[in-house]
């Protein structure tokens, strides 16, 4: 196995400075997500302007890979339309959820395509997954029925 | 022309008993061995002891716990299995709970609706008290009886049942009294594991929906031998035991539909059924997990997948029509017997693998004795429904349950049994 | 001059571990497999499978049901394994029952005691209610902890607990307050499987003995690695695990003394635990029978049956000193490393072979990422104990458990592993 | 397997002419037995006379390993010393549990002697053993307080 090609350097980075990390006010929803086997949890929240993510800010404790996830996760979504990060959402849990057989594609995921790797370890991919789980709920909470529909993340 | 589907192709005895490698044995001084007693549990061909021991040499260890390469590999392989069964009856993978035997299974649903009197407002569908019915037959196993008394007795509930005809059938002459608006739960086998008989679960689902009862299907005898869907029966919960067709013992499963697995109160708790624990209190995973607490009968769930492949490569038409040919042969000759009286239905119609009966004279445990001093292994007793024997006047009977590998011409042997059972007792 | 006893053998690594098939597998593009994860569940040698192999090609049948030569056969050889569990734990064959696992062993004497309930006379000590106090410790994995809070909510009692020492020891100051007049039952763990914490049960069983207060022993990571006698710890109730003792999974063990075991309420109901059943009421055998419904584990009981004379023929003694060594290396060279923490007692005193520990920095999940990824399995999170790592205040940490086939210079690759770690996530 | 070697004559005799057969009044001690596999039954009632039994009398329904067997017991039991019976008790049990390795003494236990064969069936033993363990409760019941000692039946 080779590690590098699971810890690619942009997931390295994203976990040494996550972005969008400490909770703001306001906010439209919030989540708080932990991962039971190994006690990793999250908090979320996300702040909405009409159709647009305005803010998603987190804190929590976790590994590289959830923690670089949220970061990604954050710059995936803030500053575009609900119906573009629902898209990436589904985008992501496809790739993670692929076992490493998805050829993600890069103009949707960004930097995200970086955990294509992190897929083909099934223990892993809740990590990967936990920040978008509670994104997920976090727009429902702040009433955006469509975040119910798409893919089920478990 | 088009190619005939495998399903549709009969079964090759001689092929599928090479498969067994303790059907070459010999009992008793030397006799092969004619195994009649697939009804209490079934042998296991070399497929599923080798899948078993394949998982053990390579990839053993503890599923959905660790992070290493073999961690990932069980989990994988558990979960496969996880699917193959769901599929096998229809049903998805979220649905498919592995317990330890079918009788796990039943106490699984039985404790899960006396726990709801604690849990939350989620669980209250599934509540029972003073009042309120539990609707079984009398032609279930102890398995689908001794559970509903004690939910009765921890809930204050009553206990009704369906009676049986003298031919072995299910009497339905009262069922919109007796599943009313009081029932919460209606459990009844699929195949009686002593008559044969097969129940239609068609009126008794429907009728169950109408009074908001859940319906429990003992599939312990109809899943190992023909075709199951049980999405289309339209059960809400079944169980099966993997010891019964061709698996591993130690590895049963529950279904439930989604929604109910979801909202049931978990039964078994501990380790990997969890959410969140602290000292206080916990919270519990979605289902299949809150209901697999410990760590599962691993290579025993995968044993089991193995079997269903090796089920469905024969095809379970074909099994199902194996088995009608030897019971077939087995009503004919046993009914040409004087002083032999069948138990159950007497033709193959709407009826299993099980042929129970008595010999006039000689008491069960003599034919049964005298058939194991020739080598066949039958089972006598009352194959745990005490009851069942009860209503039909006998303390007990003489069962040979067939499968697959049985060949039609072993009914020869049993058909020697009773003569001699008969001779040697001098009552012919 | 006399034989030196087996005991006092030294264990052969060596030889030890050519019994086992997969510790000469690879992982992760031919890394050989360092498998420190017995804690969770440990590999079976080939003994267990050809025991188990063994009886399914030959005597394959339901045990206690059937009258036939296979059904002889696999009763004895299933008793005859309940005879060897017993005999290894100091017990008597009567107070062994089977399970699927420790967990369902923790749940039957959860559930029967509040089926107790709704029992006769003869389980009026079982009873609990409002106002009786279950006491357990902080140190317990889920699922010695999960049951008895669900007792509590069934019942209306109050779950209390022991506190641990920031050094990992259980904190036994308040003992006499803790396990009090209101106790009814008193649950540890023998061996904690995170901080390889050994409990000495005296103080414990003592004091609940003062009150009236049933003891129940976790010895889960104890039976496997050391010699127990069950009898002379004196202790009321124990479970352990099939699988992590060199035993198949889908089998546990729950012994019970003989007196309780015979006044407690059934739990799981069903065939082979009636006595009588009617339609509208049944009575129980006696145990152990009582407490085993259904077709049982069998072809796994007896490959405990083999695990045990196998740990037997290699000395429990031996096992626990090699264990010792392996022990006293890992917490030497982990001691040694910057930034790794170990959790739990940092010497081998009253400590068995599960070592923990945190690395500053690295996420337990990336270090276990990496020792796997050079074919080191270790287990990572919060081992089923959660309250536990709360306590320490750590979300999660990393294990290695050791077993008799591991060898004292695998110990280097676990070194390897932290280095590699603290090297790839910057923090050296 | 001979069956002859199980079913000796004399069990089949017993089988088809019970000795003691019929429940006689008045009685000092009763019991009722079942066998929970094969639901066999069997109610027996004891009547002493001092220290002497004075009569057994029985009905029920069982296979003809049981049949045979409660009415051996009556022709050892009946009109003796109640400490002769319970050691007959003590020699059938061993008999019977010994996996047809104990070699049965004739003087104590007469047609008993026949049952020998019978131990090496264990799904039998239980069968033989049916009308004993209802002999030893009824005595009990009656207020033989040293019928609770001895060999254990199950
Ligand atoms: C201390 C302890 N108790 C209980 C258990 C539960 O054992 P099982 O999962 O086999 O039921 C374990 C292992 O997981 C354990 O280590
Ligand atoms: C109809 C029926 N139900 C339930 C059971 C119980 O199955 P198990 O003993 O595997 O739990 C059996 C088999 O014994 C059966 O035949």
């Amino acid at each position: 196995m080779d590690l590098e090609a699971m810890y690619q350097e942009i997931i390295l980075d994203h976990y040494k400075n996550p972005h969008g990390r400490g909770l703001r006010e306001p906010y439209d929803g919030e989540s708080y997500q932990i991962n039971p086997t190994c006690g990793d949890e999250l908090q979320l929240r996300v702040k909405l302007d009409g159709d647009r993510i305005a803010d998603v800010s987190h804190t929590g404790q976790g590994c590289s890979i959830s923690q670089a996830s949220v970061s990604v996760l954050t710059d995936l979504v803030v500053d575009r339309p609900v119906d573009d990060a629902l898209a990436k959402l589904d985008a992501f849990v496809e790739l993670m959820q692929g076992r490493g057989k998805v050829e993600p594609d890069e103009d949707v995921l960004e930097d995200g395509v970086a955990f294509a790797g992190v897929a083909k370890y099934p223990a892993r991919v809740k990590c990967a997954l936990l920040g978008w789980m509670a994104f997920k709920a976090a727009l429902v909470q702040a009433g955006v029925e469509k975040a119910r529909e798409g893919a089920e993340i478990s | 022309m088009t190619a005939t589907p495998l399903e549709a192709a009969p079964l090759d005895v001689a092929a599928v008993r090479a498969d067994f490698p303790i059907l070459t044995r010999t009992v008793r001084d030397g006799k092969p061995l004619v195994y009649f007693d697939s009804g209490a549990t079934s042998q296991r061909p070399r497929q599923v002891l080798a899948a078993e021991r394949a998982y053990v040499e390579t990839s053993n260890s503890a599923v959905h716990r660790g992070a290493h390469q073999l961690a990932e590999e069980a989990t994988d392989a558990f979960e496969d299995a996880r699917e193959r069964v769901a599929k096998f009856v229809g049903v998805d993978a979220g649905e498919v709970v592995f317990t330890k035997n079918a009788t796990e299974g039943i106490n699984l649903v039985a404790y899960s609706m006396s726990n709801a009197a604690t849990a939350g407002e989620e669980a209250k569908r599934f509540r029972v008290g003073e009042g309120d019915e539990i609707v079984i037959t009398e032609m279930e196993h102890h398995a689908n009886l001794v559970p509903w008394q004690q939910l009765c007795r921890r809930t204050g509930a009553t206990l009704r049942w369906f009676g049986v005809t003298d031919d072995g059938r299910l009497d339905l002459s009262d069922i919109d009294s007796l599943i009313n608006e009081r029932t919460k739960v209606v459990a009844f086998t699929h195949q009686s594991n002593v008559l044969g008989t097969v129940n239609d679960p068609a009126p008794l689902v429907e009728r169950a929906r109408k009074v908001g009862a859940l319906t429990v299907l003992d599939a312990c005898q109809s899943v190992p031998h023909a075709p199951v869907n049980l999405r289309e029966l339209g059960v809400d919960f079944a169980v099966f035991s993997g010891h019964k067709m061709l698996g591993p013992s130690g590895v049963g499963v529950l279904y439930g539909r989604r929604e109910l697995l979801e909202a049931m109160p978990p039964f078994l708790t501990g380790g990997s059924m969890i959410e969140l624990v602290t000292m206080e209190r916990s919270t519990f995973a979605p289902p299949p997990q809150k209901f697999e607490a410990g760590v599962p009968m691993t290579s025993q769930a995968i044993g089991l997948g193995a079997a269903i492949d090796y089920l469905r490569a024969v095809g379970m038409s074909a099994v199902a029509e194996h088995e009608k040919q030897l019971t077939e042969a087995a009503l004919t000759a046993l009914g040409e017997i004087d002083g032999v009286r069948i138990i159950g239905p007497t033709t193959t119609e709407s009826r299993g693998g099980a042929v129970s009966f008595v010999v006039d004279g000689v008491h069960p445990h003599d034919v049964g004795q005298v058939m194991d001093s020739m080598g066949v292994a039958v089972r006598v007793g009352h194959h745990c429904a005490w009851p069942l024997h009860r209503r039909l006047g006998i303390p007990a009977s003489v069962r040979a349950s067939f499968y697959l590998y049985n060949s039609v011409h072993e009914i020869d042997a049993l058909v020697a049994g009773v003569r001699e059972a008969q001779r040697f007792f001098g009552v012919v």
